[in-house]
């Protein structure tokens, strides 16, 4: 994701980008276990919804979707499938160290070990698993980004779809499975 | 609640087992021949061990056999049992035990996905359950190495500040 | 008739944790339904197989991710059962305080998200900040909030913190007071009742059939099957307490369970504080060199313990060796989990599908491990 | 009817937006204060529904996108008609008929856009929500059509101007006390806040009709349940709590009636979609059965009161 240095946005971007930056509304979508500190994060102890931040149902409704850490091949198709659904500007955040490179799982046969591959990773939230105040604090370091452009994940990845399909397909084989009742 | 000793015997008696041991506090580990196993399940579920706690297996690679590894509990009485049987790894075949334990159903489903058993009368059997498009020998044998399989797979991250530079971040925080 | 076919997750609001139900639905009745497991496989059973035997500690946890004490709590009694290893006292008692602060934990969770299912938010929100505060505990004893590494073979990672009894005893206090709000508001709720009475019933031919244990098998079947009780590990045969049973088992008498399970819960850690030995040891070394060359003497053996959704265990095998030759993890859901749902999710609403995920307890990780 | 009334009905569209918005947000706010935490900015609804207008957004055809816009459409004449305190854009054409043809419009409009995205979870949830307008229609038509007879009017204006001057005593609900809680009923049941929200229950059906919308068609359903909204409080507020002599008491009883909804929708869980119509059918259009006779055969609480 290589960034132009100047910020080349149009005012009616940069007010675009205002509202994007505070209501970020997020996939319910528990990928690992990371999702055990999304509960507290959103509840009443630490609050998510103070920066305009809720849980969507559908990755249509959806702006960010929240990678809670280790991904196995089984889910990353849906999660690719779910990217691909989502309307842009979307935004993807990496949770905990098995999404920057495999953490503990690093030689397992069933995750993969590098996110970026597959997906335009914005952010990654270091930690096994993070806890909610490192949650907060990204979301917050997330929110900064998109108000001043720079969270463009999204267009690098309408650019360099080739690459990313071509690394999808090699580590998955197939990304869209036709029939899920195997009947 | 019977005793540890009376169940041995018992065992020992309508079992003729091929080696029995008292492996952990109020558990009686038992090996018997593969094709004891169902006999031996139905005479201890009688016996009020109703519960499968989990139906496994163990790949001795050295030995070229799979142990299947059954353990059942009571709660009357208490005491676990590990009934082991071992089948030859080049015809890895045996029987359902679902008709008596319909819990093993799933059980049996996942031995053979990860080890390739296939037991027989086992409908579901050829449906993949954890894994999907899998594309090399069943994972948890002992000759499937993970580490090579996960290199050819999924890439590894080179160096660590590879991600920093790529996205031009990393200096402001 | 127009069936039409419906994923029920991966991602669903309405499911816990990355599981998916796929079923055929006629308008909003379930006409065939079969769980789809593995999304969160991530091949624990071999990767145990490559790690040593204290080097497994740092991966264990993360098989049942809501309480993950258990899994340190089966793997350091079948290492020690395999090696013969004698715990000392004030360890035993250390562990069934944290293993009950985590029984609270979970239990006050799975309150809370009944919120999910049924739409009553507010619960869910009150339930995840008290849970918080048992979180807060851990955080005291081992300095991390959800994956602790505390109950190692041999013993506990080290004494309690100074005053940490006095934080403990607070929290349950203030817990009490909170707890009848929760009763108020989810079970004595009329609209809950609507929802979760007489639905989602748990026979007790289906339980024996199925093999499930825990908070269905109790209440389905009247008795008190609590391996604390049957076969008692650590010190649980020195505390009193009772098992709530019950012996008609819909989703309804399953939350009251688990509620008054929290009181059992509350009063065994009382006990506990007030049993445990002042001072004594609270490990022993495994090994007399490195403990990361410590070999465990070969043997096959199977660990057990109750967890709040039933009986879960290790099946261990060494051959002598560095490496442990294989785990087998029993999930306690896994009865539920999978043929339960396939088998007995029929003629139940779309809408009930996510309130047998909650009431039985399925914990998605500990099926695909 | 001359170009004045138009730039009225502009206006009223205009005021309205920004109201209900605002109070949706202050809402919000409450809810989160039930659940003891502190809660989104009150002015988080505006930010979130211009964020929705500024995302791409996925059409799945033609029916889709025309539900929407025809939906948006009827909703909004539909606004245009209701009395505010006295005020009508177009005078005379406040009939209860016209607006609950109108506001029907707007429904089927919405019913259409999300079958039309093919989603079997959008239609369960239209399906549901269809039912779901039944249930609550009969009972509330029942009280409606009593007062009907009773005070033979029709319009919501005029409805509204008799109930005032007699302070709380002047109140249909207080009148018709049976016929005001089958009102507020349905209000929960017409503004889909729980117990009766199942048509858009995000962990049944994952949001139900809104499943396939993002973006800008996501940005016009918030929109249009904005004035969806301010229709339905209005209706009730107008026939039931005399609406309002001035625009202030207007706007603050209806800020008190839809933050009452909040309140009772925040500790409550949701019915099944079979329970919620068995419940209408039960307490509320018994409610409302009994409500009808007393006025009709003894004139209690229209022709002898006070």
């Amino acid at each position: 994701m290589v960034l132009d240095e100047k910020d080349n946005r149009s005012p009616w971007e940069k007010i675009g980008d205002y509202f994007s930056a505070n209501s970020v509304w997020m996939k319910w979508y528990c990928t690992g276990c990371g999702a055990i500190e999304m509960p507290p994060t959103m509840t009443s102890r630490f609050d998510m919804e103070r920066l305009g931040m809720g849980p969507m149902a559908t990755p249509r409704q959806a702006d960010v979707l929240l990678i809670t850490g280790y991904l196995s091949t089984k889910t990353l198709r849906r999660v690719i499938y779910s990217y691909e659904q989502m309307n842009s500007p979307r935004y993807v955040v990496g949770f905990g160290s098995c999404t920057v490179n495999g953490g503990i799982y690093y030689d397992s046969y069933a995750t993969i070990n590098r996110l970026d591959m597959y997906l335009p990773v914005d952010l990654y939230i270091a930690g096994c698993m993070p806890r909610p105040e490192a949650i907060m604090n990204g979301f917050a370091k997330l929110i900064d980004m998109i108000k001043k452009g720079e969270a463009r994940g999204w267009r690098h990845y309408q650019e360099n779809y080739e690459w990313y399909k071509k690394n999808q397909l090699d580590s998955l084989g197939e990304v869209i499975i036709k029939d899920e009742f195997h009947e | 609640m019977n005793s540890m000793n009376s169940m041995i015997s018992d065992i020992k008696a309508a079992l003729s087992p091929l080696e029995t041991s008292e492996p952990a506090f109020r558990q009686i580990a038992a090996v018997v021949k593969p094709d004891g196993i169902h006999g031996a399940l139905a005479y201890l579920k009688n016996k009020g061990f109703t519960q499968l706690c989990i139906l496994t297996c163990i790949d001795w690679i050295e030995d070229s056999q799979f142990e299947l590894v059954y353990i059942l509990f009571s709660w009357t009485d208490g005491i676990h049992i590990q009934l082991r049987a071992r089948i030859d790894r080049e015809k890895p075949f045996f029987t359902t035990v679902t008709d008596i334990f319909p819990g093993a159903r799933y059980y049996e489903r996942e031995v053979h996905e990860f080890f390739g058993v296939e037991f027989c009368g086992n409908e579901d059997l050829y449906k993949p359950l954890f894994l999907e498009l899998w594309d090399d020998i069943p994972p948890l044998r002992k000759d499937f190495d993970p580490q090579a399989y996960s290199d050819s797979k999924f890439p590894m991250r080179e160096n660590a500040n590879e991600f920093l530079s790529m996205t031009g971040g990393g200096d402001d925080e | 008739m127009n069936e039409v076919k419906l994923f029920l997750g991966p991602q669903h609001p309405g499911m816990h944790g990355n599981y998916s139900v796929h079923m055929y639905v006629d308008g909003d009745i379930i006409n065939k339904s079969r769980p789809t497991p593995g999304f969160l496989h991530r091949g624990f059973e071999k990767l145990m197989e490559r790690r040593l035997w204290m080097g497994n500690l740092a991966l264990i946890p993360r098989i049942c991710v809501p309480e993950p004490d258990i899994n340190e709590m089966v793997y350091a009694m079948g290492v020690e059962a395999l090696a013969g290893i004698d715990v000392p006292e004030k360890a035993h008692w250390i562990r069934m305080l944290v293993l009950e602060l985590a029984r609270i934990a979970v239990h006050t969770m799975s309150l809370g998200f009944i919120g999910g299912p049924t739409g009553m938010y507010t619960a869910t929100y009150w339930a995840i900040a008290q849970r918080d505060l048992i979180l807060d505990l851990f955080e005291e004893l081992s300095g991390a909030r959800i994956y602790h590494m505390y109950i190692i073979p041999g013993g506990v990672r080290k004494d309690l913190p100074d005053g940490f009894a006095g934080h403990v005893l607070e929290k349950m206090a203030e817990l009490e007071t909170k707890l009848p709000e929760f009763g108020e508001l989810i079970l004595k709720h009329p609209v809950i009742h609507a929802r979760a009475k007489d639905n989602i019933m748990l026979p007790a031919e289906v339980v024996w059939e199925l093999g499930v244990t825990g908070v269905g098998m109790r209440s389905a079947t009247g008795l008190a099957n609590d391996l604390r009780k049957v076969k008692p590990y650590a010190r649980y045969d020195e505390v009193e307490f009772e098992v709530p049973v019950a012996v008609y088992s819909d989703a309804l008498t399953r939350l009251n369970l688990k509620f008054r399970e929290i009181y059992q819960s509350i009063s065994i850690v009382r006990q506990v504080l007030e049993k445990m030995p002042a001072d004594g040891p609270v490990n022993v070394p495994v090994s007399p060199g490195n403990a990361l060359r410590w070999t465990v003497p070969a043997g096959m053996v199977y660990a057990a313990v109750e967890s709040s959704r039933g009986e879960y265990g290790y099946f261990i095998v060494s051959d002598g060796r560095e490496k442990p030759y294989r785990i087998a993890v029993r999930g306690a859901s896994y009865p539920q989990g999978l043929l339960g749902i396939e088998k007995y999710l029929k003629g139940y609403r779309i809408d009930d599908a996510s309130l047998w995920m909650d009431t039985m307890g399925v914990c998605s990780p500990e099926i695909d491990r | 009817m001359n170009a004045m009334n138009f730039v009225y009905g502009f206006l009223v569209l205009v005021a309205v937006f920004i109201f209900q918005t605002t109070l949706t947000g202050i809402n919000r706010k409450v809810t989160a204060r039930l659940q003891k935490r502190y809660g989104a900015r009150w002015y988080q609804q505006f930010l979130d529904i211009f964020k929705a207008m500024r995302k791409d957004s996925t059409s799945h055809g033609w029916v889709f996108d025309f539900g929407v816009i025809m939906a948006l459409g009827g909703i909004m004449a539909t606004v245009i008609f209701i009395p505010v305190a006295g005020f009508e854009a177009f005078p005379g054409l406040d009939n209860v008929f016209v607006i609950s043809y109108l506001l029907a419009v707007g429904m089927l409009g919405m019913a259409m856009s999300a079958a039309g995205s093919g989603n079997p979870w959008a239609s369960i949830g239209v399906a549901r929500a269809l039912t779901n307008m039944l249930a609550y229609d009969i009972p509330l038509m029942i009280v409606i059509f009593t007062m009907i007879f009773a005070f033979d009017s029709a319009s919501v204006g005029e409805l509204a101007a008799m109930q005032q001057g007699m302070g709380v005593l002047g109140w249909n609900a207080v009148r018709m006390p049976l016929g005001g809680i089958v009102a507020v009923i349905a209000l929960l049941g017409m503004l889909g806040k729980k117990p009766f929200d199942s048509f858009i229950a995000p962990a049944e059906i994952a949001s139900g009709p809104m499943v396939e919308y993002g973006g800008k068609h996501l940005g016009f359903m918030f929109i249009l349940h904005e004035f969806m909204t301010f229709i339905e409080v209005s209706l009730i507020l107008n026939l039931f709590f005399g609406g309002g002599a001035t625009i202030w008491e207007y706007m603050l009883k209806y800020a008190v009636l839809y933050t009452f909804t909040t309140i009772i929708s925040g500790v409550m869980p949701r019915f099944k979609i079979d329970q919620a119509v068995k419940y209408f059918y039960r307490v509320p259009l018994a409610m409302a059965v009994v409500q009808g006779l007393v006025v009709i055969f003894t004139g209690l609480g229209v022709k002898i009161w006070f």
